[in-house]
Formats: structure tokens, C-alpha cells, sequence
């Protein structure tokens, strides 16, 4: 039951790895676990990655107001980032508006953000949403904020590289328009992750375990990573090790 | 442009004409909520108002207040205080038209609007609902490339832009350091209207190091002094967001009742401390 | 992106490749004047020149030097100190390829740039000889407005911004202060190399007052401390451009010969003084 | 032959009078007898009229680099500006860039600067060129570096307003497509206009003389314009009543 470490914490360790050869990441305002692992790999590449946090006054040098995120991205400057979605298909579909028929949704949830434009063009988007239930993980999103691919010829230097969330990783195949389940966490099951997702994915006979932090980065993440994101995110900071 | 800029709050909200496009910026950026508490005393209404490129309190708070028609924006959220009620509901009554943006897209049609462009291109959109639901917003063949579809955004172009600052000089300089959209939005907008926490006798752009954060007077119509005027949102360098007081508000809000008594509690806070 | 910008100004030059677009600001924006004369000591040649959006002396250097095979402009000009005769000179002896443009148009083909946007649209230019003389310009019909033409303009994207600046800290940030079309010129460019007066130990992100005015690290490819780097042109708050100097120039380039003799003496004047 | 004012003081006269209800003017950075008389007519105005001074730092108020005085312009933030010519034509088509076959020209001058924009968009534009010969004033002009007259359809809020010389004051006629002699200065006659015009335009049967300097106008512009005139313009501060 107890295997030495949160599942915040495997998380962000799942996601240092992820950004492994990143040189710049830019994190969303309200992302703590993407911001935290942004900030481990940071302290892993001795600061050789830049990480961007939108709101942040410490991890921001931006001079250009709000635009420059977007133009940073077009230029090829952004090498990751995160969204996540009310509604997630199994074509990497997002959906951040709402269930139901648009505009008078079921629910409604804030809007797309920033989602329809860096979906596009940052090479590595990295899907994390905790919550993993039908409810989430849908067969065909109700709208899409952004497509997960796109048709040929339309621009597209980026998109989907994985979908994480509180049981597993998938990878997104840009050929195929599939995910392939990668690992589950430990303490999970195959069988757990298909009757929790709505829609089809690739699956290989044998799925790994996803590997538990390492000793040394726990205590990375337990010592300056959390001091370091107290700034950021100061609920999050105080209570993610539990 | 406007060789006095400097008038009392009141006044400013009052200059705001019902139907107006208001452009507004988001909630790390200076909000006026001292300013938007006036507009609904007033019963501004029929509003299109433009978020840069998301808004939290302000948006949720007019549409509330039923001052607003149509709202373009890419969220409306209010963060971990939970959801914006009154923005849900009245989408779900029909209350509002909504343009569901992008922020990049919302960015790239004010800078339009600041170039004097009719339209400007953007990356990313197509295949997206988002765009599907935009007829304003038109796909064509890029003219220099083959077999390269690209949107086109039409410019937006306010009536007025308005935001709260730390500082101003009596000249109608206005400081707004890194908030840059804060600049794209002036000169985007026909008039732009400014709360501040201060307004300084001594010339902005006398100082070297303060010139390149400011948004020079021409551009400016009007300034008022709005001490805390970003309240209950913070602003960064000088005060927090009241967080206590945006917990209340949410809860209050659930209901329209509950809503309308809280606004009155506020609009009565206000115009004590005023 | 580099992690250790500061270099010498020798290895600043040497990493300028033959045939790169390089964009440089105008007189009064800090021009790099001490770059320029590595460059040609160290005979780059096919450069297309990218001038935002105007030049003077640097590029009637680079061009009487051989170093430019196109150049792009809205003018280039010495003032009052008479003509560029190598420029001239360099334009009816057909040995450079001249792509007359106009303020505006380069301004927005490179904001195109910076927003990694293929074309933008511009008013203006339609009827001109300037427009005649741009195959690379398109004219459309505005798909929102009927019988309305309007130009697009390819973005630029140039390979490497070079200017000169009075500050940057030794993490790579550039303080340019109110000359943001320097900023612009860095992000539209792959890389950025600066000449500055002086490199600070301190982060100039630390200081709030200065942070609206600097160029980040992240677009900033190598410093090179260059005291004095824009003699014989000034720079603003730092010292006034040296006007005998341009005016023997002057004298000097009426001809190929005199040109090349001025030159001798300037590059060997810099290897002494540097 | 001496009528107490120097030709320089005259035309500066002349423009400030032509500003007259302007809210902001933008003068270019070697323009010191517009910009005199811009700054003079700020001072008539106590100034309510701004002036911007393209390369001065006193007279300028911008933050968004060289750009801004063209987005201002499309804002219809500028009321008036002043452009030259190598070569100005009765239609009002200007050359910046030289005489002869392009881009080989027998005379190249420096390149069109703003002029293929702000000609377009600024409603005031005021063709300034003291020299008043048939070298400059042609018939038609060798390469336009913006044309007077745009085909109906091209969008363009502005354009000529008139052609100042050292001679004469003509103003344009955007209907006609032509210009009218509207004043001859002092000490000259319509009939050297004539000779040293190279293009036809209207001449009314009877043609003032351009209106001398008000004795109080000229005490301002040797007293308090002179003084503000020395930080952006100093040689010509120094000589202008010459």
C-alpha cells in the first residue's frame, strides 16, 4: 500500500524523464506537477533547460507581454508543453469547452486557451490529466478545442506525444492516430486501465510497471524542488508529498 | 488624446457608452475592478467585451451583472476558487453570445488592430470546433506556398481598452513595465482608460530606466485614482488577490439571487471606501 | 540558446557564416560598428542585408568592403555627411542585388517573422514602382471586404541579428531600453549576436525598473564586449557619433581607391585599439 | 530686397499656419524647417498639439520602437507628416530613389524610406522641397517611390495636402489630380514659376503673395522655437535666420 512515494511524485518524476533533451519547457499557470517536473529537470541538466511558468514572476523573463509564449512557440523556441481537457479522445482530440451541444453545453468549463495554436506547433505536447474515467477519456470529444492530427498539408511542426495520467502512460503513434499503453503506475492493472478508458488503444502483451523515483530524485524533489515551487505554487508545494 | 486626462472614477465609468467593445486583460496582468464595480453601478449594458486573452472575476461579474451582449474570449475562469457561475449560466440561458477564442488568436487580432490590417494570419485552428464555430474567421490558400491552408483573423478594433496600473503622471503616461498586452491593447483601442494606484507630478519619460514600460499619453483618454483598485485581484509588486473575499463571492454566486446580493454588498463596499 | 553567450569579438565575427541574412538596426538604435569591422577583416562575403529599416555607414561598408550580394532597405543614408558612394557605386556597377523596400514593409516582415507567420499584410504600396520593382509582394483582394486590395509581404526570417548595446549581464540578457525593434529583430532571427559596452554580474531580471527594457538570454546567442562598438556612430546616452571621422569617410569612399585606403586604416586603427 | 525675415523663417511660417487644427504632427529626423514650424505651431497651441520628432529624444514619446510611428499612422493617430522628393510630378508621384532606369539609376538617392505608406494613410501630407527647379518639379517622375493619386477601391484615408517650395505654395486637388498655385512668395513672380516648373497645374488669374510673417510669430520662432529647435536640429538652430 505504501510504496515510499505519492503518486504527485511519481508523476513528476514521470514527466522529468519525459523532457529528457528538452532545451526550453514552458508550463501553464495552474500545472504543479508539470511545473514541478519541468523545475526537476531543470535542476537535472544543472539549468542548461529553460523552464518558462505562465504567472510566475521568478520563471518568466519575457518582455514581449503575453503574445511572446505563442510567438516563442512558432519560432521553434518551445520544445514542450502541457494540456489537459475535460474530454480526451483516443485521436488525442481535446476538448476544454464543454459536454453537450455547443454553446449551451451541459457543462461548461473555462475555454481553450492557448490550446488550438501550441497543440500545433510545439513538438512535444505532453497530454496529463490525473483523473482517468470514461468520463474523461472519451470515445469522440463532445467539441474539439484542438484536433489531436490534422489533416495533410496543414502546418503541424508538433502535437501529441503521450497522454499521462493517474494510472499510466500512453504514447500517441502520429501515423497510426493511436495511443499505445506504455506502462501502468505500480499498485495498477491492465485490466484497471480498460475498463477505465473510453476509447481504443494499442496494447503490447506485456506492459511494464512505470518505474518508481528513484531514491535520489525523491529526495531532489522532496528537498529543492519543493522549495523551489513554494513560489509557484504554494498550496501544491506543502502538500504534494503526502 | 486628451490634453487632461485625469478625472474622477465616476467619471471614467460614466465615459463608457453602452454597446461599447470594452478590451480587457487578464488577471496577473492590472484588472480595474474599482472601475468595473462603477460600470455595473452605472447598469453599463450590451457590452462586447474582448478578454486578453482570458479574464476571471471581471468577465464573471459583468456578465452577472447583465452588462454584457457578446463576450470574446479564449476562458473565462476564476482558477482553483472553483467555476465561474454566472458566466456558466448564462451561456446555458442564452443570455450571452459567446466567441470562444484562442489566446494566441485573441493576441494576434488586436496586434491586427494596432497595425491598422483588416486581417491578420494565424497558425494552428483548422480541424478544430473552435474554428468551425468562428464564421468570422476564414480559411484560404497561403498565396506563397502550395496546398497550405492558414486562417484569417479579422482585426479587432475597441472601443475602449481598460485596465488598472500602478502609476501614472499627470501628463497621461501610464506605466505598465512587462504588461505589454497592456500597450497592444491602447493602441489597438480608440480610447483607453486607466484606474492607477498613484499619479505622479514628474514626467514618466523623464526617467530612463521607467520610459520603456509606459504607454505614452497620446494614447490615453482617461485616468483615475483608484487606490487598490485592482481589489479583490491583486496586483503583482504592490498587493495580493484577496483570496477570502473571491472564495465568498464563488459561493455566493452559485445562485443569481445569491449573486445579486453579494454585488450589492460590494457595490455598497465600494462606494464607502471611495 | 546558449548557455555561455559572452565570447571575444573575433570569434563573434568568425561565427557569422558567408551568405547569412543578417539583419541590422538603423543609426540610432546602436549599430555594430566594431562587428562590422571584424567581419571585414575576416572577408565575409554574400551577405543579404537586412536593414530595419534603414542603414548608414555600416551598410555602405559592408557593401564597398564585398561583403553583401543582396541587400534589402528602406534607404540608406549618411545625412547631412552626403552621399553613400559605395553604395551607389556598388548599384551601377551591378554588383549587388538591392531589394528597395519601405519602413513599414520591413517592420512587419519581420514582426511576420517573429510570429513564425508565412506573410502579413500592409496598407499602402499599391501604384508604387516599389511595389512593381517586388515580385516577392503579392496583392490580393481582402476576403472580408469586396474590391479591397491589399499587399502581403513574405515574413523575414533572418539568420542572425547583429547590434550593439550599451549593457547585458553575463547570463546573456541585453538591455536595450526603448529600442524595441531590436527585440524584434531577435526574435524573428535564429540567433542573436550583440556587441554591448559593458557586461554586469548582476541579473538584469533582477531589477524590475530594467526588466521591460531587455532582451532575454533565450534569444541571445553570443555577447562580445566591444567598448566604444558603434564609433564612429553614437550611442544614445553614451557618447555622441564622431562626426570628423564620417565626414573623412566620406571624402575618403568618393572612390573605389580611397575607399580601400580609409579602410586599411580603420581595421588596423581597431586591431591597435582593441 | 531685404524684407526682415530670412526665406527659412517664411517657410516655417507657412507650415505652422498649414497645421493649423492638427492634434499630432510627426516631423522625420532631417527635417529642421518642418520641425521648426511644427514646434512653433505647438507653441501657438500651448501645446494641445503634439509633436514627435523622428530620431529625437526630447520630442519623443514612443515605446514600441521604429514601428509605432507607422501603426499610429493606420490609427489615424497622425495628423500631418512631410515628405520630399528627388523628383515631385504633377500628379503628385514622388522619387526617393533616383533618376533613370531602376535599379542601375544615373542619380541614386537614399530609397523610399515611409513614404510608400505614410503618403497612403496620413491625411495631412505636406510635399516640402525648397529647391523649386524643372530638375525637381518634372513632368513625370522616373521611378514612384509613392504615387499623389490612388485608383478608386485602393484604400487610402490620405495623401498630398499641397507642394511647399522655396517659391511657391501650390495645393493639391485629389479630384483633379493636379496642383494649384496658391501663393507666390515674396519677391517672386508667376511667371518664375512657370519657368521653373516642369509640370502643368492651375494658376488662377490672379495669384497673392504668400502672407509675410506676423512681426509676434517671428519673434517666436527667434526666441523660444530657436531654443527648442537647438537640441534636435543644432546647425540649423544656429543659422536658420540667416
Amino acid at each position: 500500500m505504501n510504496p515510499g512515494y505519492s503518486r504527485a511524485e511519481l508523476l513528476v518524476c514521470v514527466i522529468a524523464r519525459l523532457l529528457e533533451g528538452c532545451r526550453h519547457v514552458i508550463v501553464g499557470a495552474s500545472s504543479p506537477i508539470p511545473g514541478a517536473a519541468a523545475l526537476l529537470r531543470r535542476e537535472l541538466t544543472e539549468g542548461a533547460m529553460r523552464v518558462t511558468i505562465l504567472g510566475s514572476n521568478r520563471y518568466n523573463a519575457f518582455t514581449d507581454g503575453g503574445v511572446e509564449t505563442f510567438d516563442m512557440a512558432a519560432q521553434g523556441r518551445v520544445d514542450a508543453f502541457f494540456l489537459g481537457g475535460g474530454q480526451i479522445d483516443g485521436q488525442g482530440n481535446i476538448n476544454l469547452v464543454g459536454t453537450g451541444s455547443y454553446p449551451e453545453n451541459e457543462v461548461r468549463w473555462p475555454g481553450s486557451f492557448g490550446s488550438a495554436y501550441l497543440y500545433y506547433l510545439v513538438p512535444k505536447v505532453i497530454l496529463f490529466r490525473e483523473e482517468h474515467t470514461r468520463r474523461v477519456l472519451v470515445p469522440r470529444v463532445d467539441f474539439i478545442s484542438s484536433p489531436g492530427v490534422s489533416a495533410p498539408g496543414v502546418y503541424r511542426p508538433g502535437g501529441p506525444h503521450g497522454l499521462l495520467t493517474g494510472l499510466a502512460w500512453f504514447s500517441f503513434d502520429r501515423q497510426l492516430h493511436r495511443f499505445r499503453l506504455e506502462s501502468v503506475h505500480p499498485g495498477h492493472s491492465v485490466e484497471e486501465i480498460r475498463d477505465q478508458t473510453g476509447f481504443e488503444f494499442d496494447c503490447p502483451a506485456e506492459v511494464p510497471f512505470t518505474a518508481a523515483p528513484e531514491p535520489g530524485i525523491l529526495a531532489l524533489i522532496r528537498g529543492r524542488i519543493r522549495g523551489e515551487i513554494a513560489e509557484t505554487y504554494p498550496r501544491f508545494a506543502s502538500t504534494f508529498a503526502n | 488624446m486628451n490634453q487632461q486626462p485625469i478625472c474622477e472614477l465616476v467619471e471614467l465609468a460614466a465615459a463608457v457608452p453602452d454597446g461599447a467593445k470594452l478590451v480587457i486583460p487578464s488577471d496577473n496582468c492590472g484588472v480595474a475592478m474599482a472601475a468595473t464595480r462603477e460600470l455595473v453601478r452605472r447598469g453599463v449594458r450590451g457590452l462586447h467585451l474582448v478578454c486578453v486573452p482570458t479574464s476571471g472575476l471581471q468577465a464573471e461579474i459583468l456578465v452577472g451583472a447583465g452588462a454584457v451582449a457578446t463576450l470574446e474570449t479564449s476562458a473565462v475562469t476564476l482558477g482553483e476558487f472553483g467555476p465561474a457561475h454566472r458566466f456558466v449560466d448564462a451561456l446555458r440561458r442564452r443570455r450571452i453570445r459567446i466567441l470562444d477564442s484562442t489566446c494566441p488568436a485573441v493576441h494576434a487580432a488586436l496586434q491586427a488592430g494596432q497595425k491598422g490590417l483588416p486581417f491578420i494570419p494565424l497558425r494552428g485552428l483548422i480541424g478544430s470546433d473552435l474554428l468551425a464555430s468562428r464564421p468570422d474567421w476564414k480559411v484560404i490558400d497561403n498565396p506563397f506556398a502550395q496546398g497550405d491552408p492558414i486562417v484569417l483573423l479579422p482585426a479587432i478594433n475597441p472601443d475602449i481598452a481598460l485596465f488598472h496600473a500602478p502609476l501614472a503622471d499627470r501628463y497621461g503616461n501610464v506605466y505598465i513595465g512587462r504588461r505589454r498586452e497592456l500597450l497592444t491593447m491602447a493602441h489597438a483601442s480608440r480610447q483607453t482608460f486607466v484606474t492607477v494606484e498613484a499619479i505622479s507630478d514628474v514626467d514618466l519619460f523623464g526617467d530612463a530606466a521607467l520610459a520603456p514600460g509606459v504607454v505614452p499619453a497620446i494614447y490615453v483618454s482617461r485616468i483615475a485614482l483608484a487606490t487598490k483598485g485592482a481589489w479583490p485581484i491583486g496586483l503583482h509588486g504592490h498587493y495580493d488577490s484577496d483570496d477570502a473575499a473571491i472564495s465568498r463571492y464563488v459561493q455566493s454566486a452559485k445562485t443569481e439571487e445569491g449573486f445579486l446580493r453579494f454585488l450589492q454588498e460590494w457595490l455598497g463596499e465600494t462606494a464607502v471606501s471611495a
